[in-house]
């Protein structure tokens, strides 16, 4: 199992959208990574509930969705269309209610494919269920049987792609992040979470290997993105959230070292970390994702993208379509205008990379973070580190320290507030002993145990 | 203000929990009616916590410090409110709709109508309607607030104020729903009493729906 | 009165985005098409009904509207914010109404500007109601009575700028498009439309005049974007959509040789052809505009765009937030990447350009038209003519043959069934007299008398 | 097909009217069913032309006349069917409703039908409610077309269907409704018993509307 102690991109020139060291193939030829970006769509349902009375309107919903993304695509000649089917609770819950949508939306990618040649690909996220138990059970119970359950009937019914947004550690991370708890965070982070991938990655591998798709990768969304969207609503600094993104590297870089294969998902802005470190490709989402959540990365979240996505939209009625049509319009002019320049050579491809990254890069310590420079000096201390604890540490002190002098030498401009949260997150840092069972001997006693079941995580004894 | 509250309103603001207790002691030693140590002091500070928020000195790490020591304070204080009858500002069950686990929202919402004097019932996420009917009934609130997140999770907040309602319950209390999808509009068709789309407006809502 | 005989921009390398010859300055400050290209963003009701019960709720949403899009502005620092109000129908139909709006819009726009430093702007849009009666009273009448105070009343109210996107002419266009006949479009934008736009735009001139305002421009919206529409939707050839685009210049081109000053009007692609003769600003929009029409120019109507708009979008919740904000949080990321590139030189700023233009522009010949090598062209055949007539009749006999041109080199693949079209496009154009008397007294045969009151634009008798 | 609607069907294909027109006075004077004639000749015809349509070889102005040229042909063959008492295929009042002037897509729609051989009394735009309850009172129609573009005149759809009901018409008549804000749960809401995204599913809807 590789663990990664070297960059496989390590020169800032060849960083850059559609082109990744390990590109990942498909039967159909198709082909992330290899030097053609291409529109990751993803959808979800209107305001509605998900139970068996209303299954035949989740057919219509879905049916209507992927007809009309479809059309629109081969009207609009995309070089190739990649959609994103992210389980609903209630679709993992019971995990044949999300196996037929994944049937449905084989079919129509399918027949668009023969039908117009259009090259088509399906990733599938089921969710994360086990905190439905609280206390979550992280191993076993029902919750988990039918979890894995549905990444084999998915795998079964047609997905190419298997990925999750998984939340071991999150019972914990929840409130570090609300309290500016460093320790909280890493441990959450660097020992709860990395432990659950592992165990998590394993058993999707498995599954994958079995049914013959691709393990792709997963997202510290409930880490990562939680606090962003905490710091864009001034929940909390945006210091704090920039040094949560970088700490959730060692997390995410777990599942490839388990045998993911990439794309890593859309919302996972920490896949430029793990592009740089793994060479797999990435989707990633800015802008024409502002439709689920607003962020200060529009345009900088497309400098090294293999694949580029919405993230999410739900079936409501636009004036020019419902709204996933008109996402996917906007996703093929977005990957346009990338593969256009990319034809007219790599300095024109950087070039326009550049500006992007210069435009939002100023502004916030988030987009700062995503500078790909910044990703490769970073990503290298990270993998320094031999364990995701010490990897995890490492990334908030070098972050801390590279905002810091962004800062001090204008690149950035930090308030005085958020520079007192600075120096406030290197403190708590610096604290971080060198040796991980003291700092779970540590952590241990704090933890709140109505919230966590340490044995869950191969911890408690 | 009170010269005895002044400790009491910066110890809060600084998140000193072990300087607002004794200077809740203080006061009540002095004789400060109690009414006023609560009103005067703890919320008036958290009212100053929350105005800090607003103008972006403070974040939710520094509120809920501030929240901390002003629930120790009040811990002290509770049993002399109950001796005079001083009423809570409201009683509040809370929690996030069956099916759904988004959490944070709701509990930034708890924490900022418990600085408002209200008292908090949280009952989590993934509640089901029977488990609110049942908080309510024993609790005695006068107000609800749902949260969701989910689309496929908002109807839930209806089938909540229908099971208040077959419990006979829906009279006696106000029920106020918030989260990301939500809408002043779908607020009204489900039959809720007040929508607020963030933290802060929540405590203006709730002030006004117990008092209306 | 300028007669624009020749182009004011007459080299490519000057014809680019965000730099008019003839920037628009307010008071504030803000300058369109001196060097920066701002959002304009646009918003409409959610589906309600407009009447006297409902006004507080209209109130509501558009003081929700403004509200945010505005603190979302500030927090993205925007360089500026424009912002549109097209009013709709019962707006008009009852001035007050829409004036009311208007001050809501001004009072946020200005406190936004006074309270954060963010330079705003306001453009108001009354709807043309002489269709109200049909067919149309284009003169008189309690409608026109009503539409020109609307004028007064959102002048008064607080626009910076008045626009319209008139109809005159369109009681013969629909068909016209509809039918495939050409000399019907002719006699629709070259005869009617153009008659209608010289007394309209004498009104709204005066209007602006008196009210320190500035008379912006008109759009052929019912026309070009109508024929667009129908071409998206597969109802008419896209040839001919894209030739009716080019024939809409000489009727739009009217209201800036009746004293308009730009910027115009976002919907009209036509402001292309527009900036290249008058030199005055524009608006256009693109793939950030598909909430309100699917479209073939996502990226190339980008190229010479002073302000970058979303067309238009209902106030409906998406997961990210009200759809209005999300519009404009997109729409300030597409501008950022545009001033940067331009930031680091003209150079810069036409590479980026050249990438939109080629990424769009083979796929569609309502894209090529788009191209600024082929609307200076285009441009400069239609000014040699001396007429509204002879310019629109120039237009269609050029477009149409340069797009034959575009197809035999490659640079465009239309199929045998588009360029059939394409030559049953010149065989009809070819067959108008060269005589302006002429073909009125041809076309007034044919008109249909139920449909348009040829008396309303100065013709009968 | 009976040799002698092949000039027929050709013709309307072709957008052929006088060629037409002379087809079905041969064919009836050989006899031919009249209602043969409109269904295997005529209707056929304008099948085939929405089948064109529909892969791309057709495009409006070619349906336009292909349109024309059969409603020529229907004006020969008119009187005839009413003699053998053949029904249309249904009778439609079509219109958008009030405050709206879009009529585009109405147009197209009542083109459809019209091939499909549904009898039109299309009321134009900005049609009032009472308008459509008046029309459909002395047409006897049995399906009422409504269309909207603007989020502000969509409630207007439900006052006419309302309209309907109060003058008692409202079980006589299918209601289909569309125009680009329009979705299904829209439809559902507001009582419509159809609704359809484009004219050619138009035909289709409509035609499961009168059978039904
Ligand atoms: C963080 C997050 C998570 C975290 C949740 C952590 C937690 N403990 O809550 C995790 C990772 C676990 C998660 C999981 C999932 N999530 Co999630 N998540 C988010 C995210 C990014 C932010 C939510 C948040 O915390 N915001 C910050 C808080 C402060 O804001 P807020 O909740 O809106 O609350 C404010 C107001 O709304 C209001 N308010 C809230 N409640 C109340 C109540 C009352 C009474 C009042 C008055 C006001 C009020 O006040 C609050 C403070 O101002 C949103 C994106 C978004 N745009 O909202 C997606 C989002 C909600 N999630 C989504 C999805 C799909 C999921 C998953 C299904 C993902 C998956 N496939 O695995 C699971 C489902 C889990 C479940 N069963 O519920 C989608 C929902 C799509 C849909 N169809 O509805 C969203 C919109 C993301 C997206 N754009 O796709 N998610
Ligand atoms: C062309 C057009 C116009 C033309 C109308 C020409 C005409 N004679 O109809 C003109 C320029 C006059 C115009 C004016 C206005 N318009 Co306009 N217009 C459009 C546009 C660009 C295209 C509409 C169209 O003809 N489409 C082509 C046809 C074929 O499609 P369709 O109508 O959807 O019909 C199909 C289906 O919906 C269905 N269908 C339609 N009806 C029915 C009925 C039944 C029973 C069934 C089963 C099916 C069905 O079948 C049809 C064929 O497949 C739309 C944009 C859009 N996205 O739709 C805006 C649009 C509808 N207009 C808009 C606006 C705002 C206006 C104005 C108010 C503009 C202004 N400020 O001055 C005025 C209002 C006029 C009025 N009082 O009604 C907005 C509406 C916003 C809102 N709040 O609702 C839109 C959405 C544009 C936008 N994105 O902002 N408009
Ligand atoms: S941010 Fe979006 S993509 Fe990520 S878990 Fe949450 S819902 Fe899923
Ligand atoms: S296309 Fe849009 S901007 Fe233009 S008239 Fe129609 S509604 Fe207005
Ligand atoms: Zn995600
Ligand atoms: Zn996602
Ligand atoms: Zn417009």
């Amino acid at each position: 199992m590789p663990q990664y102690q070297s960059l496989s991109i390590s020169n800032l020139n060849d960083f850059i959208y559609g082109r990744s060291p390990r590109p990942v193939r498909l039967k159909n030829g198709m082909e992330i990574g290899g030097g053609v970006v291409y529109p990751e769509l993803n959808f979800t349902l209107p305001d509605m509930i998900i139970d068996a009375t209303t299954l035949p309107e989740v057919r219509r919903q879905y049916t209507q969705m992927i007809r009309e993304a479809c059309n629109r695509a081969v009207e609009l000649r995309a070089p190739g269309l990649q959609v994103e089917f992210e389980l609903l609770p209630d679709q993992t819950l019971v995990p044949e209610w999300g196996a037929e949508v994944v049937r449905i939306l084989r079919d129509t990618l399918d027949e668009t494919q023969s039908r117009h040649g259009l090259k088509t690909a399906l990733r599938v996220t089921p969710n994360d269920i086990r905190e439905f138990t609280r206390p979550p059970l992280m191993r076993r119970g029902e919750y988990v049987e039918n979890m894995f359950r549905s990444f084999t009937l998915c795998a079964e019914a047609g997905a190419d792609f298997l990925s999750i947004e998984s939340t071991g550690g999150k019972e914990i991370h929840d409130d570090a992040i609300l309290n500016g708890d460093l320790a909280g965070a890493v441990f959450a982070l660097g020992i709860l979470a990395s432990r659950d991938m592992a165990y998590l990655w394993d058993n999707i591998v498995d599954i994958s290997r079995q049914y013959g798709v691709i393990p792709a990768g997963d997202t510290a969304c409930g880490f990562g993105n939680t606090a962003m969207v905490l710091a864009e609503g001034r929940f909390i600094p945006r210091v704090w959230a920039a040094v949560i993104r970088v700490m959730t590297v060692p997390r995410s870089l777990v599942a490839y070292e388990r045998g993911a294969q990439g794309p890593s998902k859309d919302c996972a802005y920490e896949g430029v970390y793990l592009k740089a470190i793994t060479g797999c490709p990435i989707a990633m989402e800015g802008a024409e994702a502002a439709c689920a959540h607003l962020s200060p990365v529009g345009n900088i979240s497309r400098a090294v993208a293999d694949l580029w996505s919405n993230e999410s939209v739900n079936n409501v009625k636009l004036l020019g379509g419902m709204a996933p049509t008109v996402s996917l319009e906007q996703l093929v002019y977005a990957t346009r205008v990338m593969n256009t320049a990319a034809s007219h050579g790599a300095e024109a491809a950087r070039s326009l990379q550049s500006w992007w990254v210069e435009s939002d890069s100023t502004y916030d310590p988030q987009a700062f973070i995503l500078r790909p420079n910044v990703a490769l000096d970073l990503a290298a201390e990270i993998i320094s580190e031999p364990t995701p604890y010490l990897r995890t540490r490492r990334a908030a002190i070098a972050a801390a320290e590279r905002l810091r002098k962004a800062n001090a030498e204008g690149q950035l401009s930090l308030s005085n507030i958020e520079l007192r949260w600075l120096d406030r997150i290197t403190r708590q840092a610096e604290q971080l002993p060198g040796d991980e069972e003291a700092f779970i001997d540590q952590m241990i006693k704090s933890v709140d145990t109505n919230k966590v079941r340490l044995e869950e995580y191969g911890l408690a004894g | 203000m009170d010269e005895s509250l002044k400790p009491i309103f910066d110890g809060i603001l600084e998140g000193q929990t072990s300087e607002v207790v004794s200077a809740v002691q203080n006061a009540l030693q002095q004789g400060v009616d109690p009414a006023v140590i609560l009103n005067d002091g703890m919320v008036a500070a958290m009212a100053e916590v929350g105005r800090l928020f607003e103008e972006g000195e403070y974040f939710v790490p520094e509120m809920l410090i501030a929240a901390r020591a002003m629930q120790a304070g009040l811990s002290v204080l509770k049993p002399r409110l109950a001796q005079e009858n001083v009423q809570a500002a409201g009683k509040v069950v809370a929690g996030t709709v069956k099916g759904d686990l988004h959490d944070i929202g709701k509990n930034l919402v708890c924490m900022m109508l418990e600085g408002a004097a209200f008292e908090i019932i949280d009952l989590g996420s993934d509640v089901p309607p029977e488990k609110f009917v049942e908080a309510v009934r024993e609790s005695g609130a006068n107000l609800v607030a749902l949260s969701a997140l989910l689309t496929t999770t908002m109807p839930n907040m209806q089938t909540t104020i229908e099971a208040l309602k077959a419990a006979g319950l829906r009279d006696q209390v106000k029920v106020m729903v918030g989260g990301a999808p939500i809408t002043e509009t779908f607020a009204r068709q489900i039959g809720a009493d007040g929508y607020s789309p963030d933290a802060s407006r929540a405590v203006a809502l709730a002030k006004s729906l117990v008092a209306a």
